[in-house]
């Protein structure tokens, strides 16, 4: 298996090394990538077209609203595929629990403790200002809500997977990532319904107190909390599957 | 003044070498995590340092947090789980120097 | 009582974190730190009984406690570079392990004086069982300044004066 | 130093090659699944790095507007401007619409890699979440990770 | 000007400081005495480069300025809230995982750590 | 960009990558892929790429890192290879 893996290693990595030197230099300004119109046209017409200084939060939402959707959708299926996979009800199949060598006894460090105490409230504000200034700094829906699932990954590591879970409950979890992925629909068909296309933003100044621009921008911020709650809740139902073994009793 | 940022940057990947070495031979697991801890908290310092070269610091300094706090979550973890998979020693049991003599 | 006062501080480290004043952004941070607020507010403060004037004392406290740390922290460095810049087979490390008792009362005042512990030359808390710490020490100076009280008498003047 | 800066015209590409390769060695011939999908990631981030490095311009800036040109001195209003002109304009008639000092296409760096690339990490993350149950699956029903003693034992199974 | 020469110092420091967190991790010969080198050397060399470009940051002053360099300083304080934690969370793994501990006169280990 | 951070990032990387896959304890293979992850991180700032640069340390430095070793635990830690 080895030499077969080097072999066809040699191989791509020839092809590949045989067209870098076809490839404009590292950093040219007008390189065909560079110069090409649409990326020029992110660049310099986004703010006036979206009020949103960050280009990249508002290509993602809304230039590529469709893209950005379905990778969302991407995310919601990973998560539910790993409870497919899984996630085990009831008392049946000790097995695998017994090849665990050592039995758990659970210990509060006080030190751990206290520091996660602390340091979670903060972290969790940090996370929804990730959220909320998406627009003006780099960050959004999908940053925002690593770091608040990474919040509740941060409990469940200090103290133990029961105490995260009396506070974010799994049913609750999945009714959140669900949340996400309708609040995220429902304003493309929010546009739908006021009669333009799926995820056109501008329509929504009819029912907002905006003008079109701002209307753009204000849904931009609609769309990155939608991803962030789906984000949150898969992240940590994730968690909670990998650690505990799909028995959500005991974690890491 | 930029020449002397990235003369510091420069400086401190230097240094990121010896702590390499641990990662490379480091005898035992937990060497190589105190290593990555270590070098953790000085990609910190980078980031906000390229932030300066950038001359857009505001922007650089959220995820300098967010590094340091994923960071923090990362060590934790690995020490969980050798708190776990190890058996618990007993507070009493350990001996000190002055209790041995 | 405790939540606004919760909420005014996590309000305040949005205003640091923010750095926009117009009204929208100042409505989001209302709007978030209200929200955690409600779901995370009990893991802030422990003891809830303390009054007001406590915590007041204790906030014009810790700014000095922590320039004397930071004085610690700076020894604690020099120490470190001294130790392993000296050339030869290191003379002074000689590790050993110290146990010591603590007076402190408050669990708050164990985790301060536990890191202190860590933060000051030579010292690493590893670990901590009712008025007891576990200490590793790095040289002979360390352990023996290890029974050096003036650190937890600086904590009790700080963090337990109601007690 | 022009040496140095010879090399580095092209390192980037170079080294995204070598560390793709690293990734595809891995998945072909280690044995252990999680190394396998150690060398996964390390394969997407090297793609990841691939985008990237075609983005970048020489001199250029973050893809962030400067706070100058979001909150002109003279406030004339820019939130006024009308969007009805098509996708066809670019560039050269910026300055028209934004109040504000002239948005420079090659100021900034080039924001379509970034974006592609920024929801690839995440679904990264999460396609590693799911060979990760699949893992943990697999170890429960085997008893092992390595490759071939699953292989070994499905074929005595039969 | 003074506040470039304040910042270099700073940053100058900050590097010794980490110079000898690097060479004690190389160095020394046990895990618990690395654990020494990392922990502490971190802290502090880490607060003086941050504090040297906070106050780089700080020539040019006005609100933004000095809220950017809020925010540095409050990735200080986390630092020295975090290290502190997860040197104390790692050496208590070491132990309970049965690092041995180096002594001056070889052949004699401590049997218990 | 600034070609001589780059450089070095791009060298410590390659390194970072053949000891992840190489190191026979899969508990330092997770860590050390952390490692790899705080220099991508580092890479993607310095070309500029602020936001992947924010979503891989975001992503890897916590998030994936913790997954992998709730593997570890979850099966074993020794590997053949």
């Amino acid at each position: 298996m080895k030499a077969l893996a080097f072999i066809a290693v040699i191989l791509t990595g020839w092809l590949l090394m045989s067209a870098v030197s076809d490839f404009p230099d590292w950093g040219d300004p007008a390189s065909p990538a560079n110069s090409y119109r649409l990326s020029q046209h992110y660049i310099t017409e986004t703010f006036p077209e979206t009020s949103v200084p960050n280009m990249v939060t508002a290509v993602l939402a809304d230039y590529r609203g469709y893209d950005t959707m379905f990778e969302t959708v991407v995310i919601f299926t990973a998560g539910i595929a790993i409870i497919g996979i899984l996630r085990r009800y009831g008392p049946k199949d000790e097995s695998v629990l017994k090849q665990q060598a050592t039995i758990y006894k659970k210990d509060d460090d006080l030190i751990i403790s206290t520091t996660c105490r602390l340091v979670i409230p903060i972290i969790q504000l940090f996370a929804l200002y990730v959220v909320a200034h998406g627009h003006h700094s780099p960050g959004g829906g999908f940053q925002g809500g690593v770091i608040f699932g990474a919040s509740f990954i941060l409990l469940a590591l200090s103290r133990d997977l029961q105490t995260a879970q009396k506070w974010v409950p799994e049913n609750r979890i999945l009714k959140l990532a669900g949340t996400g992925i309708f609040i995220y629909a429902g304003f493309g068909f929010l546009c739908l319904a006021l009669g333009s296309n799926f995820l056109d933003y501008q329509i929504l100044h009819k029912i907002m107190p905006a003008t079109p621009i701002e209307a753009r921008s204000h849904a931009m911020l609609g769309v990155e909390i939608g991803v962030a709650f789906t984000v949150t809740a898969v992240m940590f139902s994730i968690y909670s599957n990998l650690a505990s073994n799909g028995r959500m009793k005991e974690g890491l | 003044m930029e020449n002397f940022f990235i003369l510091a940057g420069v400086a401190i990947f230097a240094l990121i070498v010896p702590i390499f070495y641990r990662i490379i031979v480091g005898p035992t697991a937990i060497d190589r995590i105190v290593a990555v801890n270590v070098i953790g908290t000085k990609t910190t310092v980078l980031l906000v340092l390229i932030g300066i070269i950038f001359k857009r610091v505001d922007m650089f300094v959220d995820f300098a947090l967010t590094y340091a706090l994923l960071n923090f979550i990362g060590s934790l973890a690995a020490a969980r789980y050798l708190d776990r998979v190890n058996p618990d020693k007993q507070f009493s049991t350990i001996k000190t120097k002055e209790q041995e003599s | 009582m405790y939540r606004l006062c919760i909420f005014l501080f996590l309000f305040g480290i949005w205003i640091v974190f923010s750095g926009q004043f117009d009204s929208f952004h100042i409505t989001l941070g209302v709007l978030s730190s209200a929200f955690i607020t409600a779901i995370s507010s009990s893991f802030l403060f422990e003891n809830r009984s303390k009054g007001i004037g406590v915590r007041l004392h204790e906030l014009i406290r810790v700014p000095i406690y922590m320039v004397w740390m930071l004085y610690q922290i700076l020894l604690s460095n020099i120490h470190i570079l001294r130790l392993a810049l000296t050339p030869g087979d290191l003379p002074e490390v000689e590790p050993s392990l110290v146990r010591i008792k603590t007076n402190l009362k408050t669990d708050f005042g164990k985790w301060i004086l536990a890191n202190s512990i860590t933060l000051t030359p030579g010292t690493i808390t590893i670990d901590i069982e009712g008025d007891e710490l576990l200490i590793h020490s790095i040289s002979k100076i360390t352990t023996a300044g290890v029974e050096d009280d003036t650190m937890e008498r600086k904590i009790a003047r700080v963090f337990e004066k109601g007690e | 130093m022009e040496l140095l800066e010879a090399i580095s015209a092209k390192f980037n590409y170079w080294v995204y090659i070598v560390i793709m390769m690293i990734g595809l060695y891995a998945m072909i011939s280690k044995n252990n699944l999680i190394k396998k999908l150690i060398g996964m990631s390390i394969f997407q981030t090297a793609i990841i790095l691939f985008y990237v490095s075609i983005g970048v311009k020489e001199g250029a800036t973050i893809p962030i507007l400067y706070h100058e040109q979001v909150h002109p001195s003279h406030d004339s209003g820019h939130h006024e401007a009308d969007t009805s002109h098509g996708a066809g304009e670019h560039g050269s008639d910026a300055d028209l619409h934004a109040a504000g000092p002239l948005i420079e296409a090659d100021d900034f760096a080039n924001p379509l890699p970034h974006v592609l690339m920024l929801t690839a990490i995440v679904v990264g993350v999460s396609t590693l979440g799911v060979g990760l149950a699949i893992t943990q699956k697999l170890y429960g029903e085997f008893g092992t990770i390595e490759e071939h003693e699953i292989l070994d034992s499905i074929i005595s199974g039969k | 000007m003074i506040l470039n020469i304040i910042c270099i110092v700073l940053i100058g420091f900050g590097l010794l400081f980490f110079l000898g967190g690097a060479v004690g991790i190389l160095r020394f010969p046990d895990f618990y005495t690395r654990m020494h080198a990392a922990g502490k050397g971190d802290t502090m060399s880490v607060f003086l480069i941050l504090v040297g470009l906070a106050v780089y940051q700080l020539s040019d002053f006005n609100v933004a300025n000095l809220l950017v360099a809020g925010k540095i300083f409050f990735i200080t304080i986390f630092i020295m809230w975090a290290s502190p934690t997860s040197t104390h969370a790692l050496i208590k793994a070491g132990l309970e995982e049965g690092q041995k501990m180096w002594t001056r006169k070889d052949g004699k280990e401590d049997p218990q750590a | 960009m600034i070609w001589i951070f780059d450089l070095f990032t791009l060298i410590f990387l390659v390194i970072t990558a053949i000891i992840s896959l190489h190191v026979k304890d899969l508990l330092s293979a997770a860590m050390i892929f952390g490692v790899y992850s705080f220099l991508m991180c580092l890479l993607w700032a310095q070309m500029a790429a602020v936001d992947v640069a924010f979503t891989e340390a975001a992503v890897g430095a916590g998030v994936s890192a913790v997954f992998l070793i709730a593997t570890v635990l979850r099966t074993s830690r020794r590997s053949s290879d």
